[in-house]
C-alpha cells in the first residue's frame, strides 16, 4: 500500500515536471523538464514493477536512463555547437546569440 | 460509467491520433509534418496494446503460477476468473498486438527518418521547407503555364 | 474485483493519468511554433507511453518505443532541424478547416467504431481469446522462449519480422541515397592532434563519463541481446541501443573519430549483411527440407540427433528453434545498430547549406 | 490459366518453395547489389533477381492453374497461428505482371541510371528498386492481413527516397507528399486491420473472412472496411485521393516512372480487391452499398475529370500520370459491378495499362540522355530525329487511346460489354466521353512530336539500344495482345473466378 | 523481520516519491533556468536513491537488487551530468541566471570580450 502511495507521489511529481515542458519558457527549461521527466520515468517503471508484483522489468528502466542522457547530450550539442557531428573538444563553442532561447540580457 | 471506464482508453486513443492526424494535415512546415505524422503513428499502436489488454493481466513472459510472483498476482484474482481468463494459472495479456506493433514502431522510424531525409533535400533545393513557399517558387521559377 | 470491468483500480488511475498527460502533449505540440519545443515534447510522449506500455504489460513494445521514439527519432529529428530551420509559419486560419473537416470526419469514425469495441481488458474480447490465446498456449511448447513474445516475433511471425528488417535496411538506403553517408563531415576541419585534444580541457565531465558510459552501455546492448528469449528485449532494442552508444560517441567525441573506428561503407555493408543473414537462415532451412524460416530444419537431420537433448517437443525441435532465433536475431542486431547509425551519420556529417533562410 | 496448365518451368523442389522464393529472391538481390563492387555488377544482379522472380512467378503459375490455390505457410506453422502465402489466379496474375514489367525495367535501368542518378548511388538505387520488386511481389502473395501492410512498407520506404533523388529539384516536395499521403494510407490500412482484428481475433485473410461471414453486421468491421478501402484508396491514387501522383510519376526519375507506373497503384488496387471480395464479399450489405454508390461514381468522376486534365497539362509525363488516375477509374469502374465480366475486364484493362503505361515512360526516359527538360512543347518533331523509340511510344499511345487493334481497344471493349451486362448505361456514358477525351490528349502528344518542328536539330537522338529493347518488347506485347489477347483475357477471368464471382455466360 | 524491512523500503520509496514532488514544485517555483536546474538535479539524484534503497530492501539479495543498484550508479552518473551539459550550453549560449551578483560577473565578462 506505501508502495502504492510512493508510485501516486512519483505519478505526480511527473504531472507537476510536465508543466515546465509545456509552458518553457526557455528551450533549456523544456530540457530540463524532460530530463527530469525521463529520470522520474525510470524511477516509476523500477517502482510499478514492485507494484504490480512483476519487478522483471528492470531492464527496460536501464534503458531509459540511458536514453534519456543520451537525448539531452544531442541536445546539448544542438545549442553549443549548432552541429552533431563537432568534437567537444575541438571545435569552439557558439557564439553568445542564444537564437532559441529568449534570455540572451 | 463502466462503459465509460471501459472505453476511456479508446476514446483518448482516438483524439491522440485525431491531433497526429491535425498536425500532419494543417502544418506546412514539413519538419511539422513529419512530427504529426510520428504522433499519428504511435497512437495507432497504442489503439493495438489497447485492444490486447486483459484485466489482471501480465506480460507475455511465461510465469510459473507457484512462484513468488505469480503467486503475488494471483492474489488479487478469484480463481474462476484465473481458470477462465488464464493460461496455467497465470492471467497473460494478449501478446499478439504487442508484436504487430514491435514492427509498426520500426517502420514509424524508418518512415520519419525517411521523410526528414526528403526534408532535408527540399531545404537544399529550395532554401525553405514551407510547403506554401515552395509551391510559390516552383510556379515563378518554372515560368507561366501555357 | 476478478471481474475485467474493474471499477478505478490501481492499473486503471495509472492508465488514466498517463493516457490525459498524452493528450496534453499532443495539444501542446500541435500548438507550438517551435520545431525545436516539438521535438522535447514528443520525446516526453515517448518516455510516457513507454510507461504506459508497461502499465499495458507491453514491455517489449515499451523497451521499443523508449529506445526508438525518445532515443533515435529524437536526435534525428535534432539533426534535420539543424540542416532546415527551427521555426515554422503561422497558418492561416482559412487553411485549417480543410484539415479539421478531414481530422473530424476520421475521429467521428473513430469513436463510431471504437464505443462498439469490448470493454478495455474484456479477456472474452474475439481478439483475446482466438489466436493470441493460442499463442499462450503452444509458445513454449513449440518454441522454447519463456518470452512469447519473442517466440510469436521471430518464430511464428518470424516472415513478418525479416519485412520489418527490410524495412529499416530500406530506411538506410533511402537516407543514404538522399544525404549521402556524412562523407561531409570527412572532408572538412583538418584534425587535430590528440595531445591538442587533451590540453583543450573542455567538457571534461562529459567526455569522461562517456568513456565510462559507452563501454558499459555496450555490454548492456549485448545483454538485451542475448536475453531477448527470457525477458523483454531483443536483436532490434540491442541494435538500437549499440547504435546509441556509437552515436553517443560521435556526440561527444566528435563524428571523425567514431567513422574511423566505424567507417561508413562498413555500416552500410553491415546492414546488408544482417539482411542477408536472416533471409539466410531462412533458406538453409528451405535446403534441409524445411519451409521457409522453419527453425526446425536450421540443422541437417544427421547433425540434429547429434546434440544433446535432441527431441522433438511437439513435432518442433528445441535446439533448432532457438539456434535458429539466435541467428535472426543477430541478423535483426546487425541491420538495426549499422543501419541506425547509417542514417545518424547521413544527418550529422551534411554541413549546413549557408544560405539566407532560416538560422538553423 | 489453362495457358499454364501443363507447365512445368522449375524441378518440383524448387517448385514447391517458389511462394517464398518469389520474394527472397529479390530482396536476396537487392542485398548484394548494395554489396556489389561496382554499378555495373548492380545492373547484373537487378536484372538477375527480376528474372529469377519471374521464373518464380510462372511456376507458381503452373501450380495455381493445376490445383487452383497454393498455400505456403512461412516457418512452418499453419494460419492462424503462422503467417501464409495464398496465391490464387488473382494473385499470380499480379506476380507475373509485376516480376515481368520488373524484368523489362531492370533491363531499361542500365542506361537510364547513368543519366540521371549520381555515379556512387546508382548501387544502392538498384538495390532500393529491387527491395520495391520484392514488396510488392509480397503483397501479391501474402494471405496475412498484417504482413501485407509490412510489405506495403517494403515497397514504400525505399520507393519514397527512389522518387526525390533525381535531377529536377521539383521530385523533392513531390516525393515528401507521396510520403506523407502514402503513410497516412498505410497508416489508415492499420487501423482497419485492428478493427477486424478486434471483431475476429485473427489476421490470416481467409480466417477473417470465414470469421467476418458468421460475425454479421457490427460497426467495428464497417469501420474497419472504411479505413482499409481510403487507406489502400490513398495508395492506389483513387480519385479524389490522387492529389500525390501526378507529381510523384511526373519528376521521377524515368526507371521509377516506369516502374511505379505499372506496379505500385496497381499492387493497392489489387489489395483492395482482396479485401473487397476475399474478406468481406460483395454479399455484406455495405460492401454492396461501397460498390454502386460510392465506388462507381467516384470511378467515373475519375475517369471523365482526370481524362479532362491530362489533356491541359503541358509537361508530358503529366498528361500521362493523370492518364493514370483516369484510367484506375476505368479499372475501379469494372471492379465496382462485382460481376465476373466486370472484374475481369477491369483487370485486363489494369494488364494492358501496366504494359502501355511503363512502354510510354521508358520511351520518354530513354530520350533523357537527350532532351532533359519535360515540357510537352520541348519533344516537338522527336517522331523525325527518333523514329524507332517515338513509334514505340506511338504504339503505345494508340493503345491508351484505345485504338483499334490494340490491347487498349480489346479491354475498353470488354468494359462497355460489362456495364451493358450490369445495365449500367451511365458507366458506357462514361466510357464514351472518358475515350473521347483520351484520343484528344493522346492525339495532341503525337501531333507534337510527329508533325510540328523539331525545335532544333542536335538535340534528338534515338534511345539507346539498351532501352529499345525492352521498350519494344512492351510495345510488341500491346499490339501482339491486341491482336490475340487469349493470355490476359484468360488470366483475368481467372483470377475474377478465385475471387469468387461465377462467370454468367460462356467465357469468350 | 522481513515485514519490518519491507516496511522501512517502502517508507523510503515514499520519501523519495516526495523529494520528487519537491523538486517538481522547485522547477515549477523557481525563477530562473539556473535554480530551477538546481532543483531538479538535486531531487532526481536525491529521490533515485531513496526509492532505490528503498526498492533494494524490498527485494532483498537477489538479482533484482543488483539490477537495481545498476540503474542507481547509471542514474548518479548520467544524471549530473547531463544536467551540466544543460547548463553548461544554456551559459555557453548566453542564458544568463537572473539574480544577484552574478548579473556582474555576466557584465565583466562582455567587457572582457570586447
Amino acid at each position: 500500500m506505501l508502495l502504492a502511495a510512493a508510485a501516486a507521489g512519483l505519478m505526480t511529481a511527473m504531472a507537476l515536471g510536465l508543466v515546465r515542458a509545456l509552458i518553457g519558457p526557455t528551450s533549456y527549461d523544456r530540457i530540463l523538464s524532460a530530463n527530469s521527466f525521463g529520470t522520474k520515468t525510470v524511477m516509476f517503471i523500477a517502482l510499478i514493477g514492485f507494484v504490480f508484483g512483476r519487478p522483471d522489468f528492470l531492464d527496460i528502466a536501464i534503458a531509459y536512463a540511458l536514453i534519456n542522457f543520451v537525448a539531452t547530450i544531442a541536445l546539448m550539442k544542438f545549442f553549443r555547437y549548432r552541429s552533431l557531428q563537432a568534437s567537444l573538444s575541438r571545435l569552439a563553442p557558439a557564439k553568445d546569440t542564444g537564437a532559441d532561447a529568449g534570455g540572451a540580457p | 460509467m463502466s462503459f465509460l471506464l471501459g472505453h476511456f482508453n479508446y476514446l483518448i486513443v482516438v483524439f491522440l491520433m485525431m491531433g497526429g492526424l491535425w498536425i500532419t494535415f494543417s502544418s506546412r512546415n514539413y519538419i511539422k509534418r513529419m512530427i504529426g505524422l510520428a504522433l499519428f503513428q504511435t497512437s495507432v499502436g497504442l489503439f493495438y496494446i489497447s485492444l490486447g489488454k486483459v484485466a489482471g493481466g501480465t506480460a507475455a513472459i511465461v510465469l510459473d503460477k507457484t512462484s513468488k510472483a505469480g503467486e503475488a498476482l494471483n492474489a488479487h484474482l478469484s480463481p474462476d476468473y484465473v481458470a477462465r481468463a488464464g493460461v496455467d494459472g497465470v492471467v497473460y495479456s494478449n501478446p499478439l498486438p504487442h508484436v504487430l506493433i514491435l514492427t509498426a514502431i520500426v517502420v514509424g522510424v524508418a518512415t520519419l527518418a525517411v521523410g526528414l531525409a526528403i526534408a532535408v533535400r527540399v531545404r537544399e533545393a529550395y532554401g525553405t521547407v514551407e510547403a506554401g513557399e515552395i509551391a510559390e517558387l516552383d510556379r515563378t521559377e518554372a515560368g507561366p503555364r501555357a | 474485483m476478478p471481474s475485467f470491468a474493474t471499477p478505478l483500480d490501481a492499473n486503471t488511475i495509472v492508465d488514466i493519468a498517463l493516457l490525459a498527460m498524452l493528450a496534453v502533449i499532443v495539444v501542446a505540440v500541435a500548438r507550438t511554433r517551435s520545431l525545436l519545443t516539438a521535438i522535447i515534447l514528443t520525446s516526453v510522449y515517448s518516455f510516457i507511453s513507454a510507461v504506459w506500455l508497461v502499465v499495458m504489460d507491453a514491455a517489449d513494445v515499451s523497451f521499443t518505443e523508449a529506445v526508438v521514439g525518445a532515443g533515435v527519432s529524437t536526435i534525428i529529428a535534432l539533426g534535420a532541424i539543424l540542416l532546415t530551420r527551427s521555426e515554422c509559419s503561422r497558418i492561416p486560419w482559412r487553411e485549417t478547416l480543410l484539415p479539421l473537416l478531414l481530422v473530424t470526419v476520421t475521429g467521428g469514425l473513430l469513436v463510431y467504431a471504437a464505443l462498439d469495441l469490448p470493454s478495455l481488458g474484456d479477456p472474452s474480447a474475439p481478439a483475446n481469446i482466438y489466436v493470441g490465446r493460442l499463442y499462450l498456449q503452444h509458445a513454449e511448447h513449440d518454441i522454447g522462449t519463456p518470452n512469447i513474445v519473442t517466440a510469436v516475433l521471430s518464430s511464428y511471425r518470424g516472415f513478418d519480422t525479416l519485412g520489418e528488417t527490410t524495412v529499416i535496411f530500406a530506411a538506410g538506403l533511402g537516407v543514404a541515397l538522399l544525404l549521402g553517408f556524412g562523407e561531409r563531415a570527412l572532408q572538412d576541419t583538418p584534425r587535430p592532434s590528440m595531445a591538442k585534444m587533451a590540453e583543450s580541457g573542455q567538457h571534461v565531465v562529459l567526455r569522461v563519463s562517456a568513456k565510462m558510459l559507452i563501454p558499459m552501455i555496450s555490454i548492456y546492448a549485448f545483454y538485451v541481446q542475448f536475453h531477448g528469449d527470457l525477458g523483454p528485449g531483443g536483436g532490434f532494442q540491442a541494435g538500437v541501443i549499440m547504435a546509441v552508444a556509437i552515436i553517443l560517441h560521435a556526440l561527444v567525441f566528435g563524428l571523425q573519430e567514431t567513422m574511423e573506428s566505424i567507417p561508413p561503407q562498413l555500416a552500410r555493408g553491415l546492414s546488408a549483411f544482417g539482411v542477408l543473414l536472416y533471409a539466410g537462415v531462412g533458406v538453409v532451412n528451405l535446403t534441409n527440407g524445411g519451409n521457409f524460416l522453419d527453425y526446425d530444419h536450421l540443422f541437417p537431420r544427421i547433425f540434429e540427433e547429434g546434440l544433446p537433448d535432441s527431441h522433438l517437443v511437439g513435432g518442433h525441435h528445441i535446439w533448432g528453434q532457438h539456434f535458429g532465433i539466435l541467428a535472426i536475431e543477430l541478423g535483426v542486431f546487425l541491420t538495426v545498430a549499422s543501419t541506425m547509425v547509417t542514417i545518424f551519420y547521413a544527418f550529422a556529417g551534411r554541413a549546413p547549406d549557408l544560405s539566407p533562410h532560416g538560422e538553423g | 490459366m489453362n495457358a499454364f496448365i501443363d507447365f512445368y518451368a522449375a524441378p518440383p523442389g524448387l517448385t514447391a518453395h517458389a511462394a517464398p522464393l518469389l520474394v527472397i529472391g529479390p530482396l536476396i538481390a537487392a542485398c548484394a547489389a548494395a554489396l556489389s563492387p561496382s554499378t555495373r555488377s548492380a545492373w547484373m544482379i537487378s536484372v538477375g533477381g527480376t528474372i529469377f522472380a519471374f521464373w518464380m512467378a510462372l511456376c507458381l503459375a503452373g501450380e495455381v492453374a493445376r490445383n487452383g490455390v497454393v498455400n505456403y505457410y512461412m516457418g512452418g506453422f499453419a494460419p492462424p497461428l503462422g503467417i501464409a502465402f495464398r496465391i490464387d489466379a488473382l494473385g499470380v496474375m499480379f506476380a507475373l505482371l509485376i516480376s515481368g514489367i520488373g524484368v523489362m525495367a531492370a533491363l531499361f535501368s542500365g542506361h537510364t541510371l547513368e543519366a540521371e542518378i549520381m555515379k556512387g548511388k546508382r548501387r544502392l538505387y538498384q538495390s532500393g528498386f529491387l527491395l520495391c520488386v520484392a514488396g510488392l511481389l509480397g503483397l501479391s502473395a501474402t494471405g496475412d492481413a498484417f504482413n501485407a501492410f509490412v510489405f506495403l512498407e517494403v515497397s514504400s520506404i525505399g520507393t519514397y527516397a527512389l522518387i526525390g533523388v533525381g535531377v529536377d529539384r521539383r521530385a523533392l516536395p513531390a516525393a515528401f507528399n507521396y510520403l506523407v499521403m502514402g503513410t497516412i494510407g498505410a497508416t489508415f490500412f492499420v487501423i482497419g486491420v485492428g478493427f477486424l482484428y478486434a471483431a475476429t481475433g485473427t489476421l490470416n485473410m481467409a480466417d477473417m473472412s470465414g470469421r467476418l461471414a458468421t460475425l454479421g453486421d457490427s460497426r467495428v468491421v464497417e469501420a474497419g472496411f472504411a479505413f482499409i478501402v481510403i487507406g489502400l484508396g490513398l495508395k492506389a491514387a483513387m480519385f479524389p485521393l490522387h492529389g500525390w501522383l501526378p507529381a510523384a510519376y511526373a519528376y521521377a526519375p524515368s526507371l521509377m516512372g516506369v516502374f511505379l507506373s505499372a506496379t505500385a497503384t496497381k499492387a493497392a488496387l489489387y489489395l483492395m480487391a482482396r479485401f473487397l471480395f476475399t474478406v468481406f464479399g460483395p454479399h455484406l450489405d455495405f460492401v454492396g452499398l461501397f460498390l454502386t454508390w460510392v465506388m462507381a461514381p467516384v470511378a467515373g468522376a475519375a475517369a471523365i475529370i482526370c481524362s479532362a486534365q491530362a489533356i491541359f497539362q503541358t509537361d508530358i509525363r503529366r498528361i500521362l500520370a493523370f492518364s493514370s488516375v483516369a484510367q484506375v477509374g476505368y479499372i475501379m469502374l469494372g471492379v465496382s459491378m462485382a460481376s465476373a465480366e466486370g472484374v475481369s475486364a477491369g483487370l485486363f484493362h489494369l494488364f494492358n495499362q501496366a504494359l502501355i503505361k511503363s512502354a510510354l515512360f521508358m520511351a520518354l526516359g530513354g530520350l533523357a540522355f537527350n532532351i532533359k527538360a519535360t515540357k510537352l512543347s520541348d519533344f516537338s518533331g522527336v517522331g523525325r530525329t527518333a523514329p524507332w523509340t517515338m513509334t514505340a511510344f506511338a504504339i503505345g499511345t494508340f493503345s491508351l487511346a484505345g485504338v483499334p487493334l490494340t490491347a487498349g481497344f480489346l479491354s475498353k471493349w470488354r468494359l462497355i460489354e460489362a456495364a451493358f451486362a450490369a445495365h449500367w448505361l451511365w458507366a458506357v456514358g462514361v466510357i464514351a466521353v472518358s475515350s473521347l477525351l483520351g484520343l484528344i490528349y493522346a492525339g495532341r502528344m503525337l501531333e507534337t512530336i510527329f508533325f510540328r518542328a523539331p525545335v532544333s536539330e542536335e538535340r534528338a537522338g534515338e534511345a539507346r539500344f539498351g532501352v529499345l529493347v525492352p521498350l519494344w518488347i512492351l510495345a510488341a506485347a500491346s499490339v501482339w495482345y491486341g491482336l490475340d489477347a487469349s493470355l490476359p483475357v484468360d488470366l483475368s477471368t481467372a483470377a475474377a473466378q478465385a475471387l469468387g464471382l461465377a462467370p454468367a455466360g460462356a467465357a469468350p | 523481520m522481513s515485514e519490518v524491512v519491507t516496511w522501512i523500503g517502502s517508507s523510503l520509496a515514499v520519501a523519495g516519491a516526495l523529494a520528487a514532488i519537491i523538486g517538481s514544485l522547485g522547477v515549477i517555483r523557481f525563477p530562473d533556468f539556473y535554480t530551477r536546474t538546481h532543483a531538479a538535479s538535486i531531487t532526481d539524484t536525491g529521490a533515485a536513491t531513496l526509492m532505490i534503497l528503498g526498492l533494494i530492501l524490498i527485494s532483498g539479495w537477489s538479482v533484482l537488487a543488483l539490477k537495481l543498484a545498476i540503474i542507481w550508479a547509471f542514474i548518479m552518473l548520467t544524471s549530473p551530468t547531463a544536467a551540466h551539459a544543460l547548463t553548461n550550453a544554456a551559459y555557453g549560449a548566453g542564458e544568463r541566471p537572473q539574480l544577484g551578483p552574478w548579473r556582474l560577473f555576466d557584465r565583466d565578462r562582455k567587457e572582457a570580450e570586447r
